[in-house]
């Protein structure tokens, strides 16, 4: 060491110290103030790309005309001259540009404080209504559970005692999105799709085609996970937090319902609501009635395949192999027309470009520049590869029955038992036949590797074509 | 403080700065073929990179300890419509994100890179590296991986989030995770560069040393820093080029879809990937067979400082300086056939792993050796505790830690049971940051006088240490009580399972103990900055250390020495008898009448 | 403090160099090399201890992904030739020897004669490279590619590659269907064809009229024979898929040198998917590793190119010699991938 | 304030084996064992942290004690100048390089019943692990896999209690690790490949099954549960489940847990 310097040093070093501690405060300081307010309340939030095709930019309050759009009203007003023939009239626009854009402002800010003022009103009736992410709350008409509720929202909270809280946040949200709008930061990236609650329209259940689920339904799909999606099984948790997961999606489902209808009846048919609780429960009750109504729509096989009630092997063999042969055929045939979708060898190779109902309508080449701002842009839908043993909505024969006996709702998958308005395309025991084939794919015979083989004279001839 | 009369005026070269072209100020600062504003540069590049690295693992530490709690800053910029929460693809994000900075951009780049580029040329006598151009192109190739890694987090997906160890097929097939889109590309790429900027470096290193020795400066002259350095240089010489073989392949496999790495029959994110035939504990190989070596190479050029520092403040030749080197050989030997002992558990043949294993246990026995050194050569000497002092004797205290624990993943029956666990994290940060940090901190320290010829404050510099020694182990030494309870790596909710639920309060404690870590490097950028401008000036030897660069002026100038360095002994002479000085530096002569046969010999080289 | 420093290195040999050459004109310092050749040429063989290690890696890929593979092609199903290879090689070798006749035309002032060497040099890289390009080109003519996003290639005759086969042909079959080639000509538009063919001179209506009839003739007929691979690629039997990828195409018996032509040889336009086992991982493998060398080619010849106009003065032979090192590596390294790729 | 930072390297091995040994009563330590094998790993453990505990203990409080011994400011006596021992380097390399020989050779039995002695029992089930699940399989009434009768479970795997159980693992799309930490077993699914594993439970009840390698966003997720139950109630569960498989009808009570 410098010992000469040392004195030097020291008198440096107490001088500084002090601007050292201020700096380090000021930083500390700086860090603590960024991270408390970083902590605000999360609320719902608005995705409705279909209804409300621009939102407002940030802040709601905002009365104000930005640049931007008084920019776009200028380059309006110009195309318009740009359009105009008439010398005379051109000139005349030109004298009133001015008041033109004024005028032009004004329309737009209208537009926007009409727009905001709904928004505003619509925010204020579903806080009425459903409270907010952290502070649910939900009318007794709704028919839901409080209780179950409150255990599945708010912040997640892991205590050290087994009870835990705020399940949607743990398990839930990073897909489902925080206001079940399946669009959560990890759901661009999943095909397919996490399921947007607030549709109310869900595909694996046990009930007619557009009927809701039964809590039974959902259970199932969250205790087994969906095979073949992201959705994995949440068998380990605890019964009663399963059913609190049950009760919320409904919650948020019956939120989005009604989120949904209010924006269309606010925004599309342009009416005034009024905030009262009647009319509110008159939105909600709709949806509500639907959800309690499930169990009523339970799809439950009247017969069962023959294979099933015999007893003695050969025979139960005979019968099955007999139903398979018969699955086969109706799975080729007219009638049915699976091969349509899942393509002759079952592997799901349609032919055509399926959607799913939600992106049916996302056509980017529709939208054009507005596509690039979706959350999750237009996913085309796979049918089902019936080769790989792997079933969405479960793999006993009554869940096969039943998917296809309703069809799936909100996909393509038409069903071919009766519906409302529509003849039934299969019997039962022919869809119990189908279901026994469906059931052999995954097992025929796989195609072994064959030794490699010259052209055959036959095709080498012939082979050629213009 | 007087210094002898300077033939040119360079040495003040850094305090000229006003009323200068921009052109020559380019040339001078910015594309300077100057081995020192090269090492200066990679320095606080590095420094900056250090401070991206260790926000990332804050944010792992908050994840670990308040799982799904609205996150300070981040969460609100990021997730406000999640309630401020991270998301988990975004904390495997931080924890991939995390590991490479810190090991590509931070410790291999400032160990090589800064101290090599700074230290080699001065060390050995020489005016430069041996390939001034080269060495410039080997910092400006960093800058590609530099902009790259930073737009990756920026492109949708964010950034790579398959692991430092980027193993396929996670990295590889676009669906399997969120990040392994364009991110991974794109960290692919910045890994080449930085596999193309070492492999400059090392070249260059590699000739500077072999071929441009002050006369009498023979290989056993060169102080231990310079052996740190020349292994590293092989080391990177011989296994990086098949790490960028194997990213080039990663590469292909991303883009043109080749299927080096990807078995048949994947059926990922619900789509078939095409592909055939290829094998995903191929990379492992491959990876590991660099990323062994470079754990070395992450700690060589360290111990090698530490050697350097606790010989010079412990006033005593270093013990076994001849033994000292052959373990260094040693380890890079040995390093490159020890790389399956980080795939027991990956499905490889188990006879193999037995193999591994008994390679890996050995490679102990060098890093032993050392330990045993360091601790001979404070025996009998007079200890002065400064700064950098404390830094070293820290570093072989966190290294008796972190090397003893290695034994444990070494042996392959206990690795069943800590592999990937936080026994293994605390091991890799008792290594690298109680190990390679410290011995850097120590480093900057020591030789930050002959970077800018002014002191960095004693006082702030051991607070600064002695909060970073308490905070890294109060941080990682708990690791290990979580390691044995089998506690894993990489899960963003490991409270999930029955088993690792009791351990939420450690995991709080070792946050908090992380989050004090993070805040007294505060301290040391405010003391580094301060002293770059303030700091008393120094002369050309403060700390009377004998080996070359302290013959130079401080600040050196361009050319580095203004007098020809001639070597007549060894770098660790102090205390010795043949002087009154307890320091003889390298550069003196000895005495008329004593010596002259080295005294001859040296004249004879020149 | 300054003890050290001020110790006045009487006897240093130290000595200022005033300007010429040295850009700062600092000291100019003496060293103790420890090896008897120039620092370029020692940087130039430890770069290609570190291009050996490159290599290294990507050839030990090849070996433990060829040797782990539960089938590999032989060269001639994936239309490798041996004789092409062999003439690349004798050319790669031929250019090692031009350079070193460079080098000693330069080192013995020959400036004239080292530069036509190295412009010798310069023309068997380039023709070895136009081989290579030749050779590509071949593979993918025949749908080998480096896999995506055009590679064609299936491991098996299974399900899978059916489905690909009837997905090829409907993306073929939707224009001819746009085009309403899906119907036969009706018996009188034969007739007329059949008429206007056996015309000796035909008018320019009747000339269009022509065209129009023979072009739907073909394109039904090209309908059918699409048609026809559909329904056999919709067969769940084992056999008829078999059957299907050697009349698409034939996979010659190892060593046979018989060119046989499949559907995609005879309609180039088909492109239906290929079964080649093992195909994929030799593609992979093939192209990378040759691409990797050629890469090294052209950054070699890149240099001679900029090398070409200098003077070739005795003094440049360092240079000469370096990059004659790294050409003889090159060379040394196809010797490796010549035998593992063509031979073996 | 030398002193002080000696005093500061003394609390390092004072306060690491304080920690190591305080540990286990305050819970954190090894969970508990409940395999055949699991004792050996266990005894590798603390064979090997006594030995490296040792050494630790010495070299630290060599550190402290030449640190606080040879103070530049209160040694007055003069510096030892040596540059080493040829006698002391070959006595420290010998020492620990017999040590770790020894080390290798005792543990090679352990690894070997873990990872190499495979039992000659039939395949028990096969685990195939997905992003991000563990999706088990057993070979139903028939004995054989790839039939229609293998019974499908999710995440839940269960097995007979002391009896030799062979699973094979596979991988559906990225690396996973099954990682049992009751049973001391951990072993990464690899796609492309069919890895065996085997162990023996001794006692029945619940236990965590764990992915330990990062298989992408929901690593943590993939939670798995392990049931280590008596034979009898394991055909039953197995019998139950293959028969809830086959339903045709919805069941009269909705199957609770």
């Amino acid at each position: 060491m410098c010992p000469s310097d040392a004195g030097e040093r020291r008198r440096v070093a107490l001088e500084g110290r002090r601007r050292r501690a201020a700096t380090c405060c000021a930083l500390l300081w700086l860090a603590a103030a960024a991270g408390c307010g970083g902590l605000s309340a999360p609320q719902f939030r608005l995705n409705m790309e279909d209804i409300i095709r621009e939102t407002p930019d940030k802040d709601p309050d905002e009365f104000r005309i930005t640049g931007r759009e008084r920019e776009q009203v200028r380059q309006g007003l110009l195309e318009e001259m740009r359009r105009e023939k008439d010398p005379q009239k051109i000139e005349q626009l030109e004298a009133n540009f001015g008041a033109a854009l004024d005028a032009g402002t004004e329309e737009v800010l209208k537009l926007k404080r009409d727009k905001i003022k709904k928004l505003k009103i619509l925010n204020t009736a579903l806080v009425a209504l459903f409270g907010t992410p952290d502070e649910p709350y939900v009318f007794p008409e709704s028919g839901l559970d409080i209780k179950k509720i409150r255990l599945a929202a708010g912040p997640a909270q892991t205590v050290n005692s087994n009870v835990r809280r705020g399940l949607y946040r743990q398990h839930c949200v990073h897909c489902h999105g925080i206001s079940g709008d399946g669009a959560g930061p990890t759901a661009v990236f999943l095909n397919p799709y996490p399921r947007d609650y607030r549709q109310g329209k869900f595909k694996f259940k046990s009930t007619e085609f557009a009927a809701k689920p039964t809590d039974a339904d959902l259970l199932h799909t969250l205790t087994e996970g969906i095979p073949g999606t992201a959705m994995p099984s949440f068998k380990l948790l605890p019964l009663d937090e399963r059913e609190a997961l049950v009760e919320y999606v409904k919650y948020l489902s019956m939120r989005g319902e009604v989120e949904l209808a209010m924006a269309r009846y606010l925004f599309v048919d342009e009416e005034d609501l009024e905030l009262s609780r009647s009319t509110l429960v008159e939105f909600l009750a709709e949806s509500a009635e639907s959800w309690s109504s499930a169990a009523e729509h339970v799809v439950r096989p009247q017969t069962q395949p023959a294979h099933v009630a015999a007893t003695d092997p050969a025979e139960k063999a005979r019968l099955l192999a007999e139903s398979i042969e018969r699955g086969r055929k109706l799975f080729a045939g007219e009638k049915a027309a699976c091969v349509k979708c899942h393509g002759p060898t079952g592997l799901g190779d349609s032919e055509d470009k399926l959607y799913d109902d939600w992106n049916k309508d996302k056509d980017p080449e529709k939208f054009g520049a507005e596509a690039a701002t979706w959350v999750l842009p237009r996913q085309q839908l796979r049918p089902r590869n019936l080769r790989l043993g792997i079933y969405r909505g479960g793999r006993r024969p009554l869940d096969l029955f039943r998917r296809i006996y309703t069809g799936i709702y909100g996909g393509p998958m038409p069903g071919a038992g009766p519906s409302p308005g529509r003849e039934a395309t299969l019997s039962e025991e022919e869809i119990w036949s189908v279901v026994d084939y469906i059931r052999s794919l995954p097992y025929e015979g796989q195609v072994a590797v064959p030794p490699p083989r010259q052209l055959t004279q036959r095709s080498r001839q012939s082979g050629s074509l213009p | 403080m007087s210094s002898p009369a300077v033939p040119h005026t360079h040495a003040g070269a850094a305090a000229a700065a006003p009323a200068m072209p921009v052109a020559k100020f380019l040339a001078t600062y910015v594309f300077s073929r100057d081995h020192k504003v090269i090492g200066l540069q990679f320095l606080f590049s590095t420094l900056l990179w250090f401070i991206v690295g260790g926000l990332l693992a804050l944010a792992v530490r908050w994840q670990l300890a308040f799982p799904w709690q609205g996150m300070p800053i981040v969460g609100r910029l990021l997730f406000s419509a999640e309630g401020n929460q991270i998301s988990p693809e975004f904390y495997t994000m931080l924890f991939t994100m995390h590991a490479t900075v810190m090991i590509f951009f931070v410790i291999i780049p400032i160990l090589a890179g800064a101290f090599g580029n700074f230290l080699i040329p001065l060390m050995i006598g020489a005016d430069d590296m041996a390939f001034p151009t080269l060495n410039m192109l080997s910092y400006w190739v960093m800058w590609p991986a530099f902009v790259l890694m930073t737009i990756s987090f920026f492109v949708p997906g964010g950034a790579s989030a398959a692991g430092w160890t980027g193993y396929p097929p996670l990295s590889v097939a676009h669906g399997a995770a969120p990040a392994s889109q364009a991110g991974q590309t794109l960290w692919v790429l910045a890994l080449v560069f930085v596999g193309i900027s070492s492999m400059m470096g090392s070249v260059n290193y590699m000739t500077t040393i072999i071929q441009m020795r002050a006369p009498g400066m023979t290989m056993f002259r060169l102080p231990m820093t310079i052996w740190g350095m020349f292994i590293t240089a092989v080391l990177q010489a011989f296994a990086l080029p098949v790490l960028t073989a194997a990213l080039f392949m990663q590469l292909l496999d991303r883009t043109v879809r080749t299927g080096f790495f990807i078995p048949e029959g994947l059926v990922i994110n619900n789509e078939g990937v095409a592909a055939g035939g290829g094998q995903p504990l191929l990379w492992q190989h491959l990876f590991w067979f660099y990323s062994h070596p470079a754990v070395y190479i992450m700690i060589l050029p360290a111990m090698g400082m530490v050697s350097d520092i606790i010989s010079c403040f412990a006033r005593k030749p270093l013990f076994g300086y001849k033994p000292m080197v052959y373990s260094i050989c040693g380890i890079a030997g040995l390093g490159f056939i020890v790389w399956g002992h980080h795939m027991f558990m990956s499905g490889m043949n188990p006879a193999l792993g037995a193999m591994f294993m008994v390679s890996t246990i050995m490679i102990a026995l060098p890093s032993a050796v050392k330990t045993f050194n360091w601790l001979a050569t404070l025996w009998g000497g007079k200890i002065q505790f400064t700064t950098p002092m404390l830094f070293a004797m820290s570093f072989v205290s966190m290294f008796i830690i972190g090397g003893l624990s290695g034994i444990f993943m070494a042996a392959t029956p206990i690795d069943i049971f800590i592999h990937d666990t936080y026994f293994i994290v605390a091991h890799i940060h008792y290594v690298l940051f109680g190990g390679t940090a410290f011995g850097v901190f120590g480093g900057i320290y020591f030789w930050f006088p002959k970077m800018f010829g002014r002191m960095m404050n004693e006082f702030w510099g051991k607070v600064h240490f002695l909060l970073s020694f308490i905070f890294f182990n109060g941080t990682f030494f708990t690791m290990h009580l979580l390691g044995a309870g089998g506690f894993p790596r990489r899960l963003a909710d490991p409270y999930h399972y029955a088993t690792f639920r009791h351990l939420l309060g450690m995991n709080q404690f070792i946050t908090y103990c992380a989050l004090g870590m993070g805040a007294v490097q505060i301290i040391f950028a405010i003391n580094l900055f301060y002293s770059i401008f303030r700091g008393p000036r120094c002369g050309r030897n403060p700390w009377h250390a004998n080996s070359l660069e302290w013959l130079a002026p401080s600040p050196p100038g361009h050319g580095n020495f203004d007098v020809q360095p001639v070597v007549y002994r060894g770098p660790y002479e102090y205390s010795s008898p043949e002087t009154t000085e307890d320091y003889y530096p390298q550069w003196q002569p000895p005495p008329a009448g004593q010596g002259e046969a080295s005294h001859a010999q040296a004249q004879q080289h020149a | 403090m300054e003890t050290a420093a001020t110790h006045p290195v009487s006897h240093a040999h130290g000595q200022l160099a005033h300007g010429h050459g040295h850009e700062h004109g600092h000291l100019k310092l003496h060293y103790q090399p420890a090896l008897p050749i120039s620092n370029g040429k020692l940087m130039m063989w430890l770069f290609l201890s570190t291009e050996i290690m490159f290599f290294a890696g990507l050839i030990a890929v090849y070996i433990v992904l060829r040797f782990g593979a539960l089938t590999w092609p032989s060269q001639s199903a994936v239309h490798l030739e041996e004789r092409i290879g062999f003439i690349n090689t004798f050319v790669l070798i031929c250019s090692s020897v031009t350079v070193v006749l460079s080098l000693e035309a330069c080192r013995s002032h020959n400036p004239a004669m080292a530069k036509m060497w190295l412009a010798a040099t310069l023309a068997l890289g380039g023709v070895f490279l136009a081989i290579k390009a030749y050779e590509y080109n071949q593979k993918f003519s025949h749908g080998i590619y480096p896999r995506y996003p055009r590679s064609q290639i299936y491991e098996r005759p299974d399900l899978e590659y059916g489905s690909a086969v009837r997905v090829r042909a409907q993306e073929l079959l939707v224009p001819l269907q746009t085009a309403g080639y899906d119907k036969p000509l009706s018996a009188a538009q034969t007739r007329r064809l059949k008429r206007l063919e056996a015309a000796a001179q035909r008018s320019p209506q009747e000339e269009q009229a022509y065209r129009r009839l023979r072009a739907r003739r073909e394109g039904y007929e090209r309908f059918r024979f699409l048609q026809d691979l559909k329904t056999r690629a919709s067969s769940t039997q084992p056999d008829v898929l078999a059957a299907l990828a050697a009349e698409i195409m034939p996979i010659r018996p190892r060593g046979s040198h018989e060119h046989l032509e499949g559907l995609n040889d005879l309609n180039p336009w088909l492109k239906m998917p290929i079964v080649i086992p093992g195909g994929n991982m030799w593609a992979s493998t093939y192209f990378t590793l040759t691409g990797f060398h050629a890469l090294h080619v052209l950054v070699g010849l890149i240099v001679f190119a900029i090398m070409m106009p200098m003077r070739f003065t005795p003094d440049r032979a360092n240079m000469i010699e370096n990059i004659g090192l790294y050409w003889h590596f090159v060379d040394i390294v196809w010797i490796f991938l010549f035998p593992l790729l063509y031979l073996f | 304030m030398n002193k002080f930072w000696c005093l500061l390297f003394l609390a390092v091995p004072v306060l690491g084996v304080a920690a190591f040994a305080w540990a286990p009563g305050a819970g954190y330590w090894l969970p508990r064992d409940i395999s055949d094998h699991g004792w050996q790993i266990d005894h590798l453990f603390y064979f090997v942290l006594t030995l490296t505990g040792a050494v630790f203990v010495a070299t630290e409080l060599a550190l402290f004690w030449f640190a606080w011994k040879y103070d530049g400011r209160t040694n007055m006596q003069p510096v030892r100048f040596t540059h080493g021992s040829h006698d002391v380097e070959v006595l420290w390399t010998l020492a620990p390089a017999a040590t770790l020989v020894f080390i290798a050779i005792y543990q090679m039995n352990a690894w070997a019943d873990v990872k190499m002695r495979q039992p000659d029992v039939p395949v028990l089930a096969e685990v195939t692990a997905r992003q991000f699940e563990w999706r088990i399989r057993y070979p139903g009434a028939d004995g054989r896999f790839d039939t229609l009768d293998d019974v499908h479970v999710v995440n839940d795997l269960h097995v007979p209690v002391d009896r030799d159980i062979l699973i094979t693992l596979k991988s559906q799309d990225v690396l996973h690790s099954f990682f049992l930490p009751n049973l001391r077993i951990k072993q990464d699914a690899v796609p492309g490949m069919k890895i065996p594993v085997w162990f023996r439970a001794r006692d029945v009840g619940e236990f965590d099954l764990v992915c330990a390698e990062l298989c992408g966003w929901g690593h943590y997720k993939m939670k798995g549960r392990l049931t280590v139950q008596s034979a009898s109630a394991f055909q039953q569960w197995l019998a139950e489940t293959a028969a809830a498989q086959e339903a045709t009808q919805e069941p009269e009570v909705e199957e609770s847990e």
